[in-house]
């Protein structure tokens, strides 16, 4: 693992995300003010330009570039959280990359972005995914699972918290502005996070067979 | 999607390019990372404020002797980054410190915070969260910031060039947001033009009370009504919050959200002005106009500041920015 | 129709009361016949403008040190009467005469000349006419006045402060009118407020070019284009007329019409700034901003003033109106 | 012939008018500011509650007084150009009052009204209906025909000017500034003009039935 698998992780997260932009948008437009997929799709093409130089990066110092770069372009909330998450991977001490250390890297990465978004599960936002999934993630490291039931747990994981999201009220982001009104609409954050985790798995189990479903699946208001 | 616009990537910087050239005799523009600066620089506490763009002319409009040393845009609706605030900061800090002006919204005050944490120079962070149509709590976000910004920005502009120090700037600035309520009303949706499809839809006769300054939703859709009974339920919603005592003197902010005229913002102002008056409360200064948009949304907000004699006489003093001027 | 209003029949009222409560330091509304006048009196030839209401700021919005001595509104988009005109005069001669300068429209320009008919004291009138989408032509109506009235608004007003005669202050509105040419296009149509209905229908990708502002019919529908498109067909026209010298300096004025936010203006500006430098023209002086509105029609114009080393001091000449301050 | 006869005049006006709203409001709209149907009511309706003083007064004083007050309320274009055809008709000498003189004194009214206009016919204008009828009014008055043949007469010339001003370019007032693209549309003056002459003939006739063909008759753009 080094800095073209941050970029293949990157390449295959705009991918899904651009194949989802009007669903995410749509999202965003409901409850929050419709640019969250802008925002991720600039900073992602911002690190696909970067590629000559996070390719030539080992897999921390790989990560600790891109944090730096979605800081700087992003902007919003998604910009500090996802560099937050970048950055707390990139600092975790890992004298050697295996499954165990990428769950415990990705695990202070979840809680750098929790402390900088001061919120927790249960709050409407993109940590219904990402905790979650970090929790899996380390758990199943721990016993003897095969990769593909880790990767299909953690994508499970990931679809769950994401559609929890719709029945929550909001108490930190733009949504929690809606109170009662934003119950009935999936957290755009969530969703943009569960489909590139998933994204990411896919790649992972070398399954690459699109799984996209229908573009706007969850974009529908309510229902 | 009908707007002037070249291409929706193009517009911030085509947009900034023209506000620039024009104000070339206030104003900088610094790119990579994007600042704005005040041109005349004087040895004082800086005041920096920023946050998405499209709420024009916040807060560039707002550089300038008696206002702000200088502004990060953002993206439309779209917080500024860190590196746009601390070179801000290191552009325009004098030794004095720099204060940070900061609207409520998670991802303004995140990038906010983190470029307070990475700054060396010293520097302090205030958060405006006028808009009474969110309710607040200690468990959320709490109320979102808008046009109430612009009188803390005029105020404490002031104050600043009076020589005050960094806490007391801070402090006033607190002050002053502690006496401000707002309250908003869409007619008709705005456009991002990235996404290029309204934020909401409205029906041809209802309108969203107490919508944000992206469009986000208020507290109730209804239907339309008249001007004089619009303004009422936003003084209402208003003046529950403040509580102002019977006598007191209020600075009446009437600020349009872009596309609605200024005619009509007079005759909102008229409206809220008898009202207040009503109620025993005195409009002794007024502001109408468009301060704080929301691209090119239908609609507009009441603001009312209570005032003091200090806080009159902050209001008063001389301001030369693009968008606010007097006494110079 | 969505607009902040009571009824159609209190709009103008309720608007014009809102106003002079806003500007009471700046200006006095009198009640039959409608007039607004400057507050200070001065002693100096008396600037006197206006025309049918729905143009916000224009005209009342000028009134003030530098520029207008009285404004008479009619009602929207309607001619004012010659008793308002008549009043007005009355009210703001001192004795060295009074200006009319109004709009190039039949209704104006009969009322305003039986006012003058009619009234005793010493008066001269200037038509402004400085829409290029109009062709001009000794057998018409000729062209229409729009946005440019605020610059010979502006630049007489410096003049006549200065002392100047009756005679000077008519030959420089003449003088500056002639080195003025102005292009609109809209977005959207204006709803007036008693009709109800837009005055026009535009589907959703065209525009109209040469829009006049009552929403009069232009030169062409056209397809909604880019920003840098529309420009370049408002200054052929413009430059087409106008013929200006390379090397020159201008007065570059974007103007919204009501619902165009600024940023999108500033971006106009910004086309239109680069096109003209393009052309070996130098945009010396600006203003960008909603200054001559048709209601909440959707839509900007662009007037260029060519200036002169005299018209620019007199540009740059203290002003302090509601809508236009400077230099006090 | 006196104050009471213009206020029976005034109120055929004003009803027809009324009736007419939305047709000469859409004709406005179409070559002009939309204002003129608003125009025209603000001002009969100014006259209506001058009734008393105007009853009061002998023909030509209530002319005078009518004229002064459309000058004082209608603004715009027909402001000036109302007021100055009733003042014509108030300032011609006229030591009796019957048919003759009545047509002298229009004759004399419209001149005054086409000197304020500086227009002629021909010109897509309240004329193109105003001057042919002083001409008709003053020609039958001469020769020996009935009065319901005048009445006749005046109203078809009204028709036809009115009529006559689709197929024209505006030289003169709002129009003007639209050249050939206001061809296809009738002038909102002419067409006011005629339905008011057409109301004060039938008033005249003691034929009260009601003419009002489809109010929109004429409104509909080109055909
Ligand atoms: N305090 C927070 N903690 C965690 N996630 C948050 C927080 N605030 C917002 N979010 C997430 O950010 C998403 C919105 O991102 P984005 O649209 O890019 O930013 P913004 O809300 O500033 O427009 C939300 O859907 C939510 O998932
Ligand atoms: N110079 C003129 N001479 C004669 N009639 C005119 C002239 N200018 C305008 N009109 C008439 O006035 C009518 C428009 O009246 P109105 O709508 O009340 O005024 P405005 O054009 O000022 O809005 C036109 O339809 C035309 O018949
Ligand atoms: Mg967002
Ligand atoms: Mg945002
Ligand atoms: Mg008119
Ligand atoms: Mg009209």
């Amino acid at each position: 693992m080094n800095g073209k698998s941050v970029m293949e992780c990157v390449d295959a997260a705009h991918a899904v995300i651009e194949q989802h932009r009007d669903e995410i948008a749509q999202l965003d437009q409901a409850i929050g003010d419709g640019d969250h997929v802008f925002n991720l799709l600039r900073g992602l093409e911002a690190l696909i330009e970067l590629r000559p130089q996070i390719e030539g990066l080992e897999f921390q110092p790989a990560l600790s570039l891109s944090a730096s770069k979605l800081l700087s372009t992003i902007g919003g909330s998604s910009g500090p959280l996802l560099a937050s998450l970048l950055m707390g991977m990139a600092k975790t001490p890992a004298p050697e990359l295996n499954s165990s250390s990428l769950a415990a890297m990705f695990k202070s990465g979840v809680a750098m972005m929790a402390a900088r978004g001061k919120a927790g599960v249960g709050e409407k936002t993109m940590l219904d995914v990402l905790i979650p999934v970090s929790e899996t993630f380390e758990e199943l490291t721990s016993t003897h699972v095969s990769s593909d039931q880790l990767l299909s747990a953690i994508k499970t994981r990931a679809e769950d918290g994401m559609l929890a999201t719709r029945e929550m009220i909001a108490t930190k982001g733009r949504a929690s502005f809606l109170g009662e009104r934003a119950v009935g609409h999936i957290d755009p954050g969530a969703r943009s996070s569960q489909l590139i985790i998933t994204a990411i798995c896919d790649l992972v189990a070398g399954r690459h067979e699109s799984r996209a479903s229908d573009a706007l699946e969850y974009a529908g208001r309510g229902a | 999607m009908k707007k002037f616009i070249n291409t929706p990537a193009t517009y911030l910087m085509d947009s900034l390019n023209g506000f620039a050239a024009a104000h070339a005799d206030l104003v900088t523009l610094h790119l990579e990372p994007l600042v704005l600066t005040r041109r005349e620089r004087q040895s004082k506490v800086a005041l920096i404020s920023g946050g998405g763009s499209g709420h024009e002319p916040l807060h560039a409009g707002f550089i300038g002797h008696g206002m702000l040393d200088a502004a990060c845009p953002g993206q439309v609706f779209t917080s500024p980054t860190p590196d746009q605030m601390i070179a801000a900061a290191e552009l325009v800090d004098t030794g004095a410190g720099v204060l940070f002006i900061v609207k409520n919204y998670s991802g303004d005050k995140m990038n906010f915070e983190m470029a307070a944490e990475m700054l060396s120079t010293s520097n302090a962070t205030v958060i405006i969260n006028d808009d009474v149509a969110v309710e607040n709590s200690s468990f959320t976000t709490g109320r979102r910031g808008v046009a109430g910004t612009v009188i803390v920005e005029k105020i404490v502009g002031a104050l600043a060039e009076t020589g005050a120090n960094l806490e007391d700037c801070r402090l006033m600035a607190e002050h002053v947001n502690s006496r401000l309520a707002s309250m908003g009303v869409a007619l008709k949706s705005c456009i991002v033009p990235a996404a290029g499809t309204p934020t909401f839809n409205l029906p041809d006769d209802e309108i969203e009370i107490g919508v944000g300054i992206h469009g986000e939703p208020g507290r109730r859709r209804s239907p339309m009504a008249s001007a004089s009974s619009i303004v009422a339920e936003l003084l209402g919603a208003i003046l529950a919050d403040l509580k102002p005592e019977a006598g007191v003197e209020v600075l009446l902010l009437v600020n349009g959200l872009g596309a609605t005229p200024v005619s009509e913002l007079y005759l909102l102002f008229n409206d809220a002005r008898c009202q207040l008056e009503q109620r025993g409360l005195r409009v002794s200064r007024s502001l109408v106009g468009n301060y704080t948009t929301a691209l090119e949304m239908a609609g507009a907000s009441i603001t009312l500041c209570l005032l003091s004699k200090e806080l009159t006489a902050l209001w008063d003093a001389p301001v030369h920015t693009a968008a606010l001027r007097w006494g110079v």
